[in-house]
């Protein structure tokens, strides 16, 4: 049932690593546009050779396809200095844009044919018996979205326990006083943009791999702000970005579980339907307060300049 | 005058740039460029209902832009632009059908309630931003899916019963105009090009001649300085958007008193609040910037539909094309930098 | 009126053989040609019809304009007036404004719009029978659920929707009156995530045959069914298709076995290129609703029918029988649905 | 004889602008050599150079007479130099420790080996005596840490050459007395310091060797045992200059500002300034003398409605303005120059003529039913621009571009030119140059004698004294002691700032 949460988990790590580093990536929404074509025209020519090995790889390509693309959010941004939220709205509009053009050119059709081989579903043993949260949290789930769980605790290590988290971080906050400790900020702003594209693309794979099974225009639909929502949400933390993520895909699946609930029954479907967002805009009202980007996010390194 | 015209030279240049790269892709990809072009032109001023075709897809660009750029330059995000538009087509078509006014009372009133729509919409995150510092950006994503189902639940279950789409406003709500469909062979052109414009005007007034956004101003570029002088942060963080939720509000009124005439169920965004994002940074958040920004982008818009018919090229190029040309003017540091090579190399 | 000189420049470059041409076009809704559902069905029959009147896709044969938006509606239904297309339909319930407002400009045309009605003396209106489709699946699902649940998942809440909804609902209740129909909306065709969800909320609620009529919405339904069928392949759940065969939607990869139902069929493509020939033959049936039903073929259920038994076909037969001969009405509506008192 | 470090002949450009022309600086092993110059003169362009943040267009670098091309600042650090920026170089949000290894982390299979790092820093941190937190965070320690991380940062690097870029300015006389030590200690550790500063004692007291620079023109060097302070002076701003500012005796008047046991909480909610009474007169400045941290900030910020006091009272003019909006506070008559002029002071991104009018934009003749007259303002930016001497292409210039000094003359120029009756003057005169202080000393004391109330805080005793004509020692956050300064010296007043009253003064005494 939190399926949903996985691409989001996936997709907004990818926009922690970015915006630590100090470069806002808008264009999360089109690294996930392409990671979610990438992996589905993958899957489409290459599931006879890989059988049902087939949708790990095709996230694998979608992630190397990811990558590839935020090379030119990078390349504006840090070498030639480009507004990081334009950069950002030109990715998005550019990845839907060229996708669209490809599905074309090659299926000569509005979309992507159908894949067939997709995700297994499984029961985690045991856990699945858990009245109320077995149902909801470990069956008929994918392996992929505890793999999304842990892979937030390694970003988290990552971020937080090696000397390139700790380079990534300081460029984030202040990418003057990092150079002059002889770090390199512009390779370290480069592999933090890259990591958000490879983790963009692996989002926008899983997402069309498990929910549309084809590629289309509105395949990707916003799931990309959902993923920097959570990553504010979370405070630009991995495992914050995580639980938000959890969050959203909790309540969205509230919203479908709910409506069969007596409870909820009689309530009109409006309510069920705008409950993920308005809990959100509640949740961070109420609890989880203020959060602060970081400082040099936004802004171009320019040497020497205050 | 020079002044001027050196501040179009890179987006001039990245729009040529853009052409080009989309004329290559084209190439590449086994279609005409001067052909496909060629339709895509004849899709924006062919004839005279293409022109006002063109026209009228610039309206809502330029409020939407306006409503982005209006937030930006008071160092906000609005991202919500989509949600406030949406609220403010409501609104305004709902004051359309409602009232049985003249024509004198009625249109001002029915685009009033859009702005004022997208104003309220808009005030929220404002206030919750202003009050709790809740980050703008989230909270306005939320409201964007909120204003969705909300107002579809409206138009099927308080508007109507159980139709997809409002009945059509009064003939004295609406902003079409028999003189623009006569001269333009009944295209949708509309007065709402008027209204754009007044917006224009006012968002540069408001911007450079006013107290109120020298306040608003001071507070997008640094708050504590701005409390020191005595302003209050966060009335201007809730007039900032209240102001570009009007502005959004007004993109929706105009799309509901003057394109369409009602208001119908949405399966999705309309994707001009986001598309206002793009022309709002292409137009460098001012206001003639956005303007030409919003002919640039609505004009290439609307020829793309012609594109497939004539050429069998898809009309995604088109969107190729905007991309890459936000792209080369985001990078104008690019643009510059060959600039000054080529500068050089000719001495 | 003003446009006249604009279309004499045309005729005199297009030449003249064009005169001869009976020429049609379509403007499809925001789902595009190729949305394996109406549009995609209606440009089959314009196809069809074009090929059996030997005319060439193009400006003096047949064609379609793909709409973004639906502020694109009227600019491309007017673009292909201006092209002096004899017969321009509209294709989905979201044309109908545009439809009648060109229709209004531009007299002298000729405008079909499917799946609703526009009221203009230039407009043909073809409309469906959907709940008579509908209600042979109902009886299929009535018969063959195993848990007496059943579950109907649609698009956007709307009357075209509804007349699937009651007209399954009366189906499967005639049949088997204790079965249970938990109805859904997804407030969206395009949202297969929603879908899908929605699908195994049900599935897991013991449901066991859902019907959808939910566009790319009820992709995500065949998505869940398939995947639970291939972690479980003992278990007996279904889907319904809609509008055309869905069945490749529900084979389950690596195996013989397919979820899908049946499917109910809305032929669009009959009715589109059936307008065309009576158009064409000069009998354009002008500020008519032409209604397709099991009678006109215009709806029904799908070829494919390995998973339906023979007592639920059996059982078809007999329903579509009294539906013809109209000693049984099927509702379309919600009070239509209460008079039966099911 | 031997030189650690030769930059000849450098020559740096700056868009429309030569920072340096032409400087030669020669540093001896073992030597604290001093680099003056007026502000804006190109002393820190000058050492961004030497550590690789800027190319030079001309000119040799010569490490241990080995010429050298120091492109970056990780060559800089390989070649043994190493630079406490005039603006901190420290990432907030990290641990001291993680600032000073970041670039350079001792790691165990990928892992930031942090116990070890710590365990460093510890070391290096004993062995030059630069007590720091290693686990702290740099948010929470005080600028005097700060400064010593900054320290430690070059030496965890095995800096050899240390530049210091106005390391003083920020610092309280207690941190700048240990910051003295520390140097010296450094010294006799085999390293050799390059200091920038603008306070000539300082140089007369540690430096061995001078360096000048005018207007980015090399002027030369002097050894310090050989000149003096009115020479570097005169040196530096090709001018004499006058050190004591001159003024005749206050007659104060009318009391203006009455603070009466005032209570103001800091950010943490903690009681910042408690039972605090004050009195300023007209005619009359007094200066608040203090350890950074005793409470100044929070009460500047009561006084001018940026912060909510919990009790007490303040009377302007007899009339209370506790609490009230800051806009209110203003124009009951009181001008503020706040102590961050980054962030208080200006808004960077706008105008020198729009900054200018910051507080009466409002007002007529700036606007008039809601409409800015860009005209009156610009043409008030004009004349505040030439009688407060702010040096700025134009008025159209966004305040970003100009330099610290001219800044703050800008500010001074608004505030008192807005002719409140009582000025607030925080830190006025933070890291200016020699001849911009006396401006601004000059402007304060022109107030007093105009009839108004001066409340000066800085952490310079030597301004205090100088300027003051009541000195309130703040301790605490309460006043502690009211002396004259004519009658006090710096030892006894640094004794008071540290807490020990004043035994004759018997308690405490309202003013
Ligand atoms: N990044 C830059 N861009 C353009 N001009 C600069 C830049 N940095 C410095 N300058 C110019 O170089 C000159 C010297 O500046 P520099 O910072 O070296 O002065 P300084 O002697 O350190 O002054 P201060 O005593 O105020 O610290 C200034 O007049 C300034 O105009
Ligand atoms: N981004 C910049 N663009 C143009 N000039 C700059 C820039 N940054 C600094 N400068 C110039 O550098 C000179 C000195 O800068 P510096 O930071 O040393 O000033 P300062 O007077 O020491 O200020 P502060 O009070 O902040 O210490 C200034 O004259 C200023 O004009
Ligand atoms: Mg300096
Ligand atoms: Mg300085």
């Amino acid at each position: 049932m939190i399926a949903l949460a996985a691409p989001l988990i996936f997709t907004s790590l990818g926009g922690v690593f970015s915006e630590r580093a100090g470069v806002i990536n808008i264009g999360l929404e089109g690294l996930m546009v392409i990671g979610a074509f990438t992996g589905i025209v993958f899957n489409l020519m290459l599931a006879d050779v890989f059988g049902e090995w087939t949708p790990w790889l095709a996230v694998l390509a979608a992630m190397i396809a990811g990558l590839l693309f935020s090379i030119l959010h990078a390349v504006a941004c840090i070498t030639f200095r480009a507004d990081q939220t334009v950069s950002g709205v030109a990715i998005n509009l550019l990845a839907v844009g060229l996708t669209m053009f490809l599905v074309k050119l090659i299926f000569d059709k509005g979309q992507t044919d159908r894949i067939t081989e997709t995700f297994p579903r499984i029961d985690v043993p045991l856990l699945s018996d858990i009245p109320f949260i077995g149902p909801i949290f470990f069956a008929n789930g994918y392996y992929i979205v505890y793999i999304a769980i842990l892979i937030s605790f390694v970003v988290w290590y990552v971020l937080y326990k090696t000397p390139f988290g700790l380079r990534i971080r300081a460029v984030g906050e202040h990418p003057m006083a990092a150079d002059t400790m002889g770090v390199n900020v512009t390779k370290i702003r480069y592999a933090a943009v890259l990591l958000s594209g490879a983790f963009g693309g692996i989002g926008g794979a899983i997402y069309a791999t498990i929910f549309s099974n084809e590629f289309n225009h509105a395949t990707i639909n916003g799931q990309g702000f959902m993923a920097i929502a959570a990553m504010i949400f979370g405070k630009w933390h991995p495992i914050g970005a995580m639980g938000a993520a959890l969050f959203f895909g909790l309540a969205q699946s509230l919203s479908i579980v709910g409506s069969s609930l007596p409870f909820f029954k009689d309530i009109p479907s409006v309510y069920l339907l705008i409950a993920p967002y308005v809990l959100t805009i509640i949740a961070l009202t109420g609890f989880i307060g203020r959060a602060d980007a970081p400082k040099a996010s936004g802004q171009p390194y320019i040497k020497g300049k205050r | 005058m020079s002044k001027y015209l050196s501040k179009l030279t890179s987006p001039l240049i990245a729009v040529i740039l853009g052409l080009v790269v989309g004329a290559i892709i084209m190439l590449a990809s086994g279609y005409d460029p001067i052909a496909g072009y060629g339709s895509m032109i004849g899709g924006i001023i062919g004839d005279s209902y293409y022109v006002g075709e063109s026209v009228r897809t610039i309206i809502p660009y330029i409020l939407a832009g306006l409503a982005v750029a209006f937030a930006f330059r008071t160092g906000l995000f609005n991202i919500g632009v989509e949600g406030q538009l949406i609220v403010g087509w409501l609104a305004a078509v709902w004051v359309g059908i409602a009232f049985d006014l003249p024509r004198i009372v009625h249109l001002p009133l029915a685009i009033l309630a859009g702005a004022v729509a997208g104003a309220l919409w808009a005030f929220i995150p404002g206030y919750l931003k202003a009050k709790f510092r809740v980050h703008e950006v989230i909270v306005s994503i939320m409201l964007n899916y909120t204003a969705l189902y909300v107002t579809n639940y409206l138009i099927r279950n308080v508007m109507t019963d159980k139709l997809d789409k409002t009945e059509r406003i009064a003939d004295t709500a609406s902003l079409r105009s028999p003189f623009f469909e006569s001269i333009t062979d009944f295209s949708r052109m509309h007065w709402g090009i008027v209204v754009a414009i007044i917006c224009v005007i006012i968002m540069w007034f408001i911007l450079e001649r006013t107290k109120t956004g020298f306040e608003l101003k001071a507070v997008g570029f640094n708050q504590h300085a701005s409390e020191y002088a005595g302003m209050s942060v966060n009335k201007n963080i809730i007039l900032s958007m209240v102001i570009s939720g009007a502005f959004a509000g007004l993109a929706g009124a105009m799309e509901g008193l003057g394109t369409f005439g009602y208001a119908a169920v949405k399966g999705g965004f309309t994707g001009m609040g986001f598309d206002g994002i793009a022309v709002a940074l292409l137009g460098a958040n001012t206001a003639i910037g956005v303007v030409l920004a919003a002919l640039l982008f609505g004009g290439l818009k609307a020829g793309a539909l012609n594109m497939p018919l004539e050429t069998g090229i898809p009309s995604e190029i088109v969107d190729i094309v905007i991309a890459l040309i936000i792209f080369f003017v985001a990078s104008s540091y690019f643009i510059r930098w060959i600039a000054a090579r080529f500068k050089k190399g000719v001495k | 009126a003003c446009g006249n000189s604009e279309n004499d420049d045309k005729e005199s470059s297009n030449g003249k053989d064009k005169k001869d041409n009976f020429t049609v076009a379509m403007v499809t809704d925001t789902g595009g040609v190729d949305d394996e559902s109406f549009n995609q069905s209606a440009w089959k029959g314009i196809q069809e019809f074009g090929k059996e009147n030997d005319l060439k896709k193009g400006k003096e044969g047949f064609n379609y304009l793909q709409s973004k938006s639906d502020a694109d509606y009227a600019k491309n239904l007017n673009t292909l007036v201006r092209e002096d297309y004899k017969l321009i339909y509209g294709i989905g319930f979201l044309l109908a404004e545009a439809v009648g407002e060109v229709a209004d400009q531009r007299p002298d045309s000729q405008f079909a719009i499917v799946d609703t009605v526009v009221d203009k003396k230039n407009v043909a209106s073809i409309n469906f029978k959907e709940q008579q489709g509908s209600f042979l699946v109902g009886v299929i699902a009535g018969l063959q659920t195993k848990t007496n649940k059943v579950g109907f998942i649609g698009g956007v809440e709307s009357e075209l929707i509804k007349k699937f909804e009651v007209g399954f609902k009366a189906g499967v209740l005639s049949v088997n009156p204790d079965a249970k129909v938990e109805v859904k909306y997804a407030g969206d065709f395009n949202k297969a995530d929603i879908g899908k969800s929605t699908a195994g909320s049900m599935y897991a609620s013991g449901i066991d045959i859902i019907y959808h009529a939910a566009g790319g919405t009820g992709k995500g339904v065949f998505t869940e069914a398939v995947e639970q069928k291939q972690k479980d392949p003992k278990r007996e759940i279904y889907v319904i298709g809609v509008d055309s065969d869905q069945a490749k939607l529900g084979a389950v990869p690596g195996t013989d076995d397919n979820i899908t139902l049946t499917s109910m069929l809305k032929r669009v493509d009959v009715a589109v290129k059936d307008l065309s020939e009576k158009a064409k033959a000069g009998k354009f049936p002008g500020g008519e609703v032409i209604e397709y039903g099991i009678e006109e073929n215009g709806v029904g259920i799908s070829d494919t029918k390995d998973n339906v038994t023979d007592e639920s076909l059996k059982a078809v037969e007999e329903w579509t029988e009294k539906i013809k001969s109209g000693d049984f009405v099927v509702p379309g509506t919600d009070k239509e649905f209460e008079k039966l008192g099911l | 004889m031997e030189y650690v470090i030769e930059m000849l002949n450098i020559r740096k450009e700056f868009p429309g602008i030569v920072a340096n022309d032409n400087v030669t600086l020669q540093v001896k092993k073992g030597e604290i050599h001093a680099l003056l110059g007026e502000n804006g003169a190109g002393k820190s362009t000058l050492m961004n150079v030497l550590f690789g943040l800027y190319q030079p267009e001309q000119g040799e670098i010569r490490v241990n007479g080995s010429p050298v091309k120091i492109t970056s600042p990780n060559i800089a650090n390989d070649l043994g130099i190493g630079m406490v920026h005039q603006h901190f170089m420290l990432v907030d949000p990290f641990t001291v420790t993680e600032n000073i290894i970041l670039g350079k982390e001792p790691s165990k299979a990928g892992k930031i080996d942090l116990k070890e790092a710590s365990e460093e820093v510890r070391k290096l941190s004993e062995q030059y005596q630069l007590s720091v937190d290693p686990y702290a965070k740099i948010a929470d320690i005080s600028i005097g840490m700060q400064q010593r991380v900054e320290i430690l940062k070059t030496l965890y690097r095995g800096a050899e050459i240390l530049i210091f870029d106005e390391p003083t300015a920020v610092l309280t006389p207690q941190e700048i007395k240990e910051l003295i030590y520390i140097m010296k200690a450094l010294i006799k550790e085999g390293k050799s310091i390059i200091l920038i500063t603008h306070k000539l004692k300082e140089i007369m007291e540690v430096c061995d060797r001078v360096t000048v620079i005018r207007k980015g023109q090399g002027i030369g060097t002097v050894n310090v045992n050989e000149t003096n302070p009115n020479e570097l002076a005169s040196l530096m701003v090709g001018r004499e200059v006058l050190f004591k500012t001159e003024k005749s005796k206050a007659s104060p008047t009318d009391v203006v500002l009455e603070v009466r046991e005032l209570e103001v909480k800091d950010s943490r909610g903690v009681s910042a300034v408690r039972n605090l009474d004050l009195t300023v007169r007209a005619g009359e400045i007094v200066g608040i003398a203090g350890v950074d941290g005793n409470g100044q900030s929070e009460l500047i910020e009561a006084l001018a409605g940026l912060r909510k006091s919990t009790t007490g009272s303040i009377k302007l003019n007899g009339k209370e303005i506790r609490n009230l909006k800051p806009r209110k506070i203003t124009e009951a008559g009181v001008g503020h120059i706040p102590e961050d002029r980054h962030k208080h002071g200006l808004v960077l991104d706008y105008s020198v003529g729009e900054n200018i009018v910051l507080q009466t934009y409002y007002q007529k003749p700036f606007s008039k039913a809601g409409i800015l007259n860009s005209k009156k303002i610009f043409e008030k930016a004009r004349t505040l621009i030439k009688s407060y001497d702010v040096r700025t292409p134009s008025e159209y210039t966004p305040a970003r571009a100009l330099s610290g000094g001219n800044q703050q003359k800008a500010i001074i120029g608004r505030e008192v030119d807005r002719n409140p009756d009582l000025l607030i003057a925080a830190q006025p005169t933070r890291g200016l140059d020699v001849g911009a202080i006396e401006f601004i000393h000059k402007r304060l004391i022109e107030q007093r004698d105009a009839g108004k109330a001066v409340l000066l805080i800085s952490f310079e005793l030597e301004e205090i004294m100088n300027v003051s004509d009541k000195i309130a020692v703040i301790y605490e956050g309460e006043i502690v002691a009211i002396v004259d300064p004519k009658e006090t010296t710096e030892q006894e007043l640094g004794l008071l700032m540290a807490g020990s009253k004043r035994t004759e003064a018997g308690g405490k005494q309202h003013v």
